[in-house]
C-alpha cells in the first residue's frame, strides 16, 4: 500500500507530512522518557528483520499459486510496544523511500501514517484489549488475528481517502476503496496467521523474549483458521456492500471532477462537504491551479480552435525538442569535459 | 539484492556528491511538489522538468540505465493506477504534437501524464539518493529537525538491512535445497514461521551482541556524533541554479507550452 | 557412464555487476573428493551455488547427466545436497529432529522411514540422542555436524560443503575429517584452510577472481609454493619441504 | 605497579545453568600478549566478556588496579577495549568514520581530537582514506581491521580480541598478524587456531570446560602434545618435532 506522489495533491501531501512529522516527534519524545540504552540496537535490528521477513513467503490456503508474506507492524508492536513499534516501522518506511525508492518523497507523510503509526497503535491496543486477563489460546488467537486484519485495513482505507481528498482520483472512489479493502483483507489475514505462528515458534524456543505478552502456549489449528476466514469474509463482505451502496455511482464520481463540462453538476460536492472544501481550497491555493489552460487541447472542431491547437502542437513540440536537445547538450559537455580530464590525468 | 548493488553510486565522487545533503533534500522535495502539482494533461512541460534531474544524474555520473532499471522495479502499482484512467475517462481530446494531430481520450492523456510525472519525480528521488551518502542524508535530515531517535533507527536499519536480507536469502536457499513438494498449508505455514522465527532469534541475538559492543565503547544512552556538514559556496550556487530553473520553467516556459 | 558433475563454460555475474564466475569448465567423477580452494572472494561459494542450481548464469551444468533446468530441478535436489556456509542458515526448524526430517518429508517418504533416516543421519554425524534439542542450543561444532546431517538424511549421491571447517577447534575438525572421510558420496568442499583441504581431498581446484587457475592432484597444486602465494594462499604443512604425510586415518 | 588484569576466583553461570567459568585466577602483566586457547565451548568468549565487565559472576576482576563495578565501569571502558567475534556486530554505524569515532565521542573527547584519533587508528590498521565507506562495502579482511580500529581509537591500554582470525584466507591472516605484532598494547586473544596463537602470543592460557588447565609460556604448553590432544587441541606446526621457528616478523 505504498502511496505514490502522483496520488496526492500538494496540500494533502504537505498536510499529511506535517501530521506525520508532528506525530513522530511526539512519539519520539514520549519514547525518550522510558527507552533504555540497550533498546537501540534491538529496535534497529528488528526494523531490518521486518525487511528481511518480507522475503520469506508461504503458500496461501484456498488459492494455489498465491503466496503471502508478512508486513510486521503488529508483531513488532507486540514485541516492542506501540511507541517503539511505530518508530521502527516509520524508519522502515522512510528507508523504503530513500534507498529502495518505494513510495514517493512527497507521499512519505501518508505512508508513515498509513503503514506505521495507524497499524502499530490500532494493532497493539486491539491485541492488548483481547488478551487482557489470564492466558487463553483462543483469546490470543482472536486478538492477534483481529489486530492484524483491522490494523492493516485501517491503514489501507486511508489510501483511497487521501487520494480522494487530493482530488486526483480517476478511478471511482468506491471501486478503489473496495479493491483496497479486499486486497488488504487477505494481506491482514496472512499477516495474522504468520504473526501467530511466529509467536508460537518464539514461545517454543525463546520464551524469554515474549514473556510479557504470552504466558501460555499458542496453538494454531486448521479449523480455527478456516472459521476465521469465513467469519471475516462475511463481515467484510457485508460491510463493504453497505459502504458501496452509500457511494455515488462509480462513473458519476469520475464526472464529478470534470471541469471540461462546466454545466455538469458535481454530485460529490453535495454529498461530501469536506471533499469539496478541500477541492476548493486546492484550486485556490495550489501554486498552479489545475485546470486553467486546458481548453486548447479539448475537442471542439471550431476553426479558430483548430488554429490554436496547431500552434499549441508546435509549442509543445518545441518544448519537448528543446528539452531533449538541452539534455543531449549537457550530456555531451559533461562527457567531453570528463574525457579531457582523464586524458590530462 | 546485495550490498553494493543498491547504493554503490552514492559512494562515487563528483561535484554533485559533494553538495550538502540538506540542500539536495530540500531541492528534491520542492521539485517533486512542483512536478506533482502540474496540470494533469500536459505532457510536454514534463520533459522540460526532466532536464533538472537528468542534469544531476549526468553530472553525478549515475548511469541512466541504473536509474531506469530502478524505476521499472518500483512501477507496478502506479502502472495499474495509470492504466485504469483510460477505462474511466473516455472524453475525446485532440492532441497536437508538431505536425501530427490525432484524437485520443482524456484518460490516455492522464495515464501518460501520471506515468510521466512518476518518472520525473522518481528521477529526482534517484538523483538525490544516488548522489548522497546515506549517512550524509541522515545528518542533513537531523539538522532539518527529524528527531534523533528516528535518525539512530535509520542508521541501524541502513547498516543491518543488507546483512539480514542476505541471511533471509540463505535460509530460503536452504529450504529450496531440500523442498521438493508442497506439504500442505499448515506445514507450509509452520515452516515459514520457523524460518521467520529463527531469523528473528538471530536478529535478537545479534542485537544483544551489538549492545555489548556499544557499551564496550562507553555508550550510556546519549548519542553523540560529529557533524561533517558544511554549507559552502557551491551549495548556495546549486540552490540558486535550482531555484532559477524551477522559477524559469514556471513563469516563462510553462505559460507558453500550455 | 555420466560424470557426477559437468560444468561447461559457466559464467555468472551478480546483479550489481560483480563477475563472480568466469568461463568455468569442470568435470567431477563419481566418488571423487574435490577441494575448491582460493582466497576470500574468489568465487568458491558462488560456484557451489551454481552446482546446486541456485544461481543461473550462462553455460551448462549437468548433475549426474541431467542438465539443471526447471524441469529437472526436483530430481537434482535428490541427487545433490548442498550445505551452506553458515550452519545457522541451514537449521531453521524448532528442533533438530524436524530439521533433519525436513528433506526426507519433502521427498514424500513415509513417516516411519523418515524417522529411521533421521536416526541414522544423526548417528553418522555423532549426534545420536540430541534429536529433541533446539538447534540454537548446540555448540558451533555440533551445529556443523547437524547441518551435514540435514543433507545426509536425503541420501544424495553428491554433497557440496561450503567451509565446513569454519570456527571449529582441532578436535571437532578432526571429527569432521573422520566423518567426511567415511562418507562414500562424491564430495565437493570449499575451504580457505589449506591443511584441511590437503587432508580431505584427492583433487584440488584453485579459483581466483572467478577463474579456474589450476585443477589437478592435491599434492601437485599445493606443493607449488609460487602458485599458492601468488593467489593469497599458502603451502600446507604436510607438503612443506616436500615431505608428504597423509593424515587421513 | 598494578597488573594489567587481575582475576581472583571468578566463576560464572549462564542463566540456563551452564557453568561457563569456574574459579578462574589469572594475572596479566602490562604489554604481555596472552593467547586464550581451548576447544569450542571452553569458555574463552565468556572470560573475555568477564574481563570487560559484561558478565557479572562471583569473584573479583581488576583492570589496571581498578575493580570492576558500577562506579568504575566508565573508567574501565577507557582502559580496556574489547573486540567481538563477529565484525558485523562491532561495526554498527552507517560509515566507518562514525564507527571509529563512536568510542572517543562517548569518552567526551572534543570533535577535533576525535577526528585526529580516527585518522590515526585507521592508518594503523591500513584503512586510511576509507573513512567515508559504509561497512557493508568492506571485504572480510577489511572488516576485521576496521573492528580493531574502533578499539584502537579509544587508546586503551589493554585490548581483548575474540577469534580475530575467523574465516580469513592465509593472506588476510598474515596481514592481521603483522598488524597485531606492531601493537604496543597488552593483548588478550581468544582463538581456536593453534598456529595463529603460537605466532602471535608469548604466553598461553589453556581453558577447558570453564577451568584454567594450564598457564605458561607458549612453547611449553603448545609443544606438550599429550596436554593439547587431551583438551581437543593440537600441537602447532612450528612446535612439532621440537623445531622452533618463530614466524613473527
Ligand atoms: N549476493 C552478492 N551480490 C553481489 N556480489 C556478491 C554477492 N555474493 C558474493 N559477491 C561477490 O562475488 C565474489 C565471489 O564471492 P564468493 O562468496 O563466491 O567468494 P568466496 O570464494 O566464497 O569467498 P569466501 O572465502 O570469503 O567465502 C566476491 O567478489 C563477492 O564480493
Ligand atoms: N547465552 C548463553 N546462554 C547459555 N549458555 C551459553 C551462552 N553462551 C555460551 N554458553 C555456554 O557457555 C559455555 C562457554 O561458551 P563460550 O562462548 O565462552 O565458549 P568459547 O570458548 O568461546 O567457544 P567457541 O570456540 O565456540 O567460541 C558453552 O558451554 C556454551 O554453550
Ligand atoms: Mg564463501
Ligand atoms: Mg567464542
Amino acid at each position: 500500500m505504498h502511496m505514490a506522489n502522483e496520488l496526492l495533491s500538494v496540500p494533502i501531501a504537505t498536510g499529511t507530512l506535517a501530521i506525520a512529522a508532528a506525530g513522530l516527534a511526539f512519539i519520539c519524545k514520549k519514547a525518550r522518557q522510558f527507552i533504555a540504552s540497550d533498546k537501540f540496537p534491538l529496535m534497529g535490528i528488528l526494523g531490518a528483520f521486518v525487511f528481511a521477513a518480507q522475503m520469506v513467503n508461504f503458500q496461501l490456503p484456498a488459492m494455489p499459486g498465491t503466496s503471502g508474506h508478512m508486513v510486521g507492524a503488529v508483531l513488532l508492536a507486540i514485541i516492542l510496544g506501540p511507541h517503539l513499534g511505530a518508530i521502527v516501522i516509520s524508519s522502515v518506511v522512510i528507508i523504503q523511500c530513500l534507498i529502495f525508492q518505494d513510495g514517493g518523497l512527497l507521499a512519505l507523510g501518508c505512508n508513515i501514517i498509513n503503514m506505521a503509526i495507524i497499524p502499530s497503535y490500532i494493532g497493539y491496543f486491539l491485541y492488548k484489549s483481547f488478551t487482557i486477563g489470564p492466558f487463553s489460546s483462543l483469546r490470543t488467537y482472536i486478538g492477534a488475528m483481529m489486530a492484524c486484519v483491522i490494523a492493516i485495513e485501517a491503514g489501507a482505507i486511508l489510501v483511497p481517502i487521501e487520494a480522494a481528498l487530493s482530488g486526483v482520483l480517476v478511478v471511482p472512489f468506491s471501486t478503489f476503496l473496495i479493491t483496497m479493502l479486499g486486497v488488504h483483507f487477505l494481506v491482514g489475514f496472512a499477516e495474522g496467521l504468520i504473526t501467530l505462528a511466529v509467536l508460537g515458534y518464539l514461545q517454543q524456543v525463546r520464551p524469554d523474549i515474549v514473556v510479557d505478552s504470552l504466558q501460555g502456549k499458542v496453538r494454531l489449528s486448521r479449523n480455527a483458521v478456516f472459521i476465521t476466514l469465513a467469519v471475516f469474509t462475511v463481515v467484510i463482505g457485508a460491510g463493504l456492500s453497505l459502504v458501496a451502496s452509500g457511494m455515488p455511482d462509480g462513473l458519476e464520481w469520475s464526472y464529478a471532477e470534470r471541469p471540461d463540462q462546466p454545466d455538469f453538476k458535481p454530485i460529490v460536492s453535495n454529498v461530501e462537504p469536506t471533499v469539496s472544501a478541500v477541492d476548493d481550497f486546492q484550486t485556490r491555493y495550489t501554486p498552479m491551479p489545475d485546470y486553467s489552460i486546458r481548453t486548447s487541447k479539448l475537442g471542439e472542431t471550431n476553426e479558430k480552435e483548430q488554429e490554436i491547437k496547431t500552434s499549441a502542437g508546435w509549442t509543445s513540440f518545441a518544448g519537448v525538442a528543446g528539452s531533449g536537445l538541452t539534455m543531449l547538450f549537457i550530456w555531451m559537455i559533461v562527457s567531453f569535459l570528463r574525457k579531457k580530464k582523464s586524458l590530462e590525468a | 539484492m546485495h550490498h553494493a548493488y543498491i547504493d554503490k553510486f552514492a559512494y562515487q565522487d563528483s561535484p554533485i556528491h559533494r553538495l550538502d545533503g540538506r540542500v539536495k533534500f530540500i531541492v528534491a522535495l520542492t521539485f517533486t511538489a512542483v512536478v506533482v502539482s502540474l496540470p494533469r494533461t500536459s505532457l510536454s512541460i514534463l520533459t522540460c522538468y526532466a532536464v533538472g534531474p537528468f542534469t544531476i544524474l549526468v553530472l553525478g555520473r549515475i548511469p541512466l540505465r541504473f536509474a531506469f532499471k530502478h524505476i521499472l522495479l518500483v512501477c507496478p502499482f502506479i502502472l495499474v493506477l495509470a492504466l485504469t484512467c483510460p477505462l474511466y475517462d473516455r472524453t475525446p481530446v485532440n492532441v497536437a504534437f508538431g505536425l501530427f494531430l490525432w484524437q485520443t481520450s482524456l484518460g490516455w492523456m492522464r495515464c501518460f501524464t501520471i506515468l510521466g510525472k512518476f518518472i520525473v519525480t522518481m528521477l529526482a528521488l534517484i538523483a538525490l539518493v544516488s548522489t548522497t551518502r546515506f549517512s550524509n542524508l541522515l545528518t542533513g535530515l537531523h539538522k532539518l529537525g527529524v528527531p534523533k531517535l528516528l535518525i539512530i533507527q535509520l542508521g541501524f536499519l541502513y547498516r543491518y538491512i543488507f546483512i539480514l536480507i542476505d541471511s533471509a536469502h540463505h535460509i530460503l536457499r536452504a529450504r529450496d535445497g531440500r523442498k521438493l513438494t508442497n506439504l500442505g498449508f499448515t506445514a507450509e505455514l509452520k515452516i515459514a514461521a520457523a524460518m521467520l522465527g529463527s531469523l528473528l532469534i538471530r536478529s535478537i541475538d545479534s542485537a544483544e551482541r551489538i549492545n555489548i559492543a556499544m557499551q564496550a565503547r562507553g555508550f550510556e544512552g546519549k548519542w553523540r556524533s560529529i557533524s561533517k556538514l558544511k554549507f559552502r559556496r557551491c551549495d548556495l550556487l546549486f540552490t540558486l541554479s535550482a531555484a532559477s530553473f524551477l522559477f524559469g520553467l514556471h513563469f516563462f516556459i510553462k505559460p507558453i507550452l500550455l | 557412464m555420466s560424470k557426477a558433475i559437468e560444468i561447461e563454460n559457466f559464467s555468472y555475474e551478480y546483479p550489481d555487476g560483480t563477475l563472480a564466475l568466469c568461463n568455468i569448465c569442470l568435470n567431477v567423477e563419481h566418488s571423487q573428493r574435490l577441494a575448491l580452494i582460493g582466497p576470500n572472494g574468489a568465487g568458491k561459494s558462488t560456484l557451489l551455488l551454481a552446482m546446486a542450481g541456485f544461481v543461473k548464469g550462462t553455460g551448462k551444468v549437468f548433475i549426474d547427466g541431467l542438465q539443471i533446468n526447471k524441469k529437472n530441478f526436483k530430481k537434482i535436489r535428490t541427487l545433490l545436497g548442498s550445505c551452506l556456509e553458515n550452519p545457522d542458515d541451514q537449521l531453521f526448524m524448532p528442533t533438530l529432529f524436524d530439521d533433519v526430517a525436513f528433506g526426507p518429508l519433502n521427498m514424500g517418504i513415509e513417516a516411519e522411514k523418515v524417522k529411521k533416516r533421521v536416526t541414522e543421519a544423526l548417528k553418522t554425524v555423532g549426534l545420536e540422542g540430541m534429536a529433541d534439542k533446539a538447534p540454537h542450543h548446540l555448540s558451533a561444532g555440533q551445529k556443523r555436524a547437524a547441518a551435514i546431517a540435514t543433507i545426509l538424511s536425503m541420501a544424495p549421491k553428491i554433497i557440496t560443503l561450503d567451509e565446513p571447517d569454519g570456527s571449529l577447534d582441532p578436535r571437532n575438525r578432526k571429527n569432521l575429517i573422520k566423518l567426511l572421510a567415511a562418507l562414500p558420496q562424491t564430495l565437493i568442499i570449499a575451504t580457505c584452510d589449506m591443511n584441511f583441504a590437503a587432508t580431505i581431498a584427492d583433487r584440488t581446484v584453485l579459483l581466483d577472481e572467478g577463474y579456474i587457475i589450476a585443477d589437478d592432484d592435491v599434492k601437485k597444486i599445493m606443493s607449488d609454493s609460487k602458485l599458492m602465494t601468488e593467489h593469497g594462499l599458502e603451502v600446507p604443512t604436510q607438503f612443506k619441504n616436500g615431505n608428504y604425510h597423509n593424515f587421513k586415518s
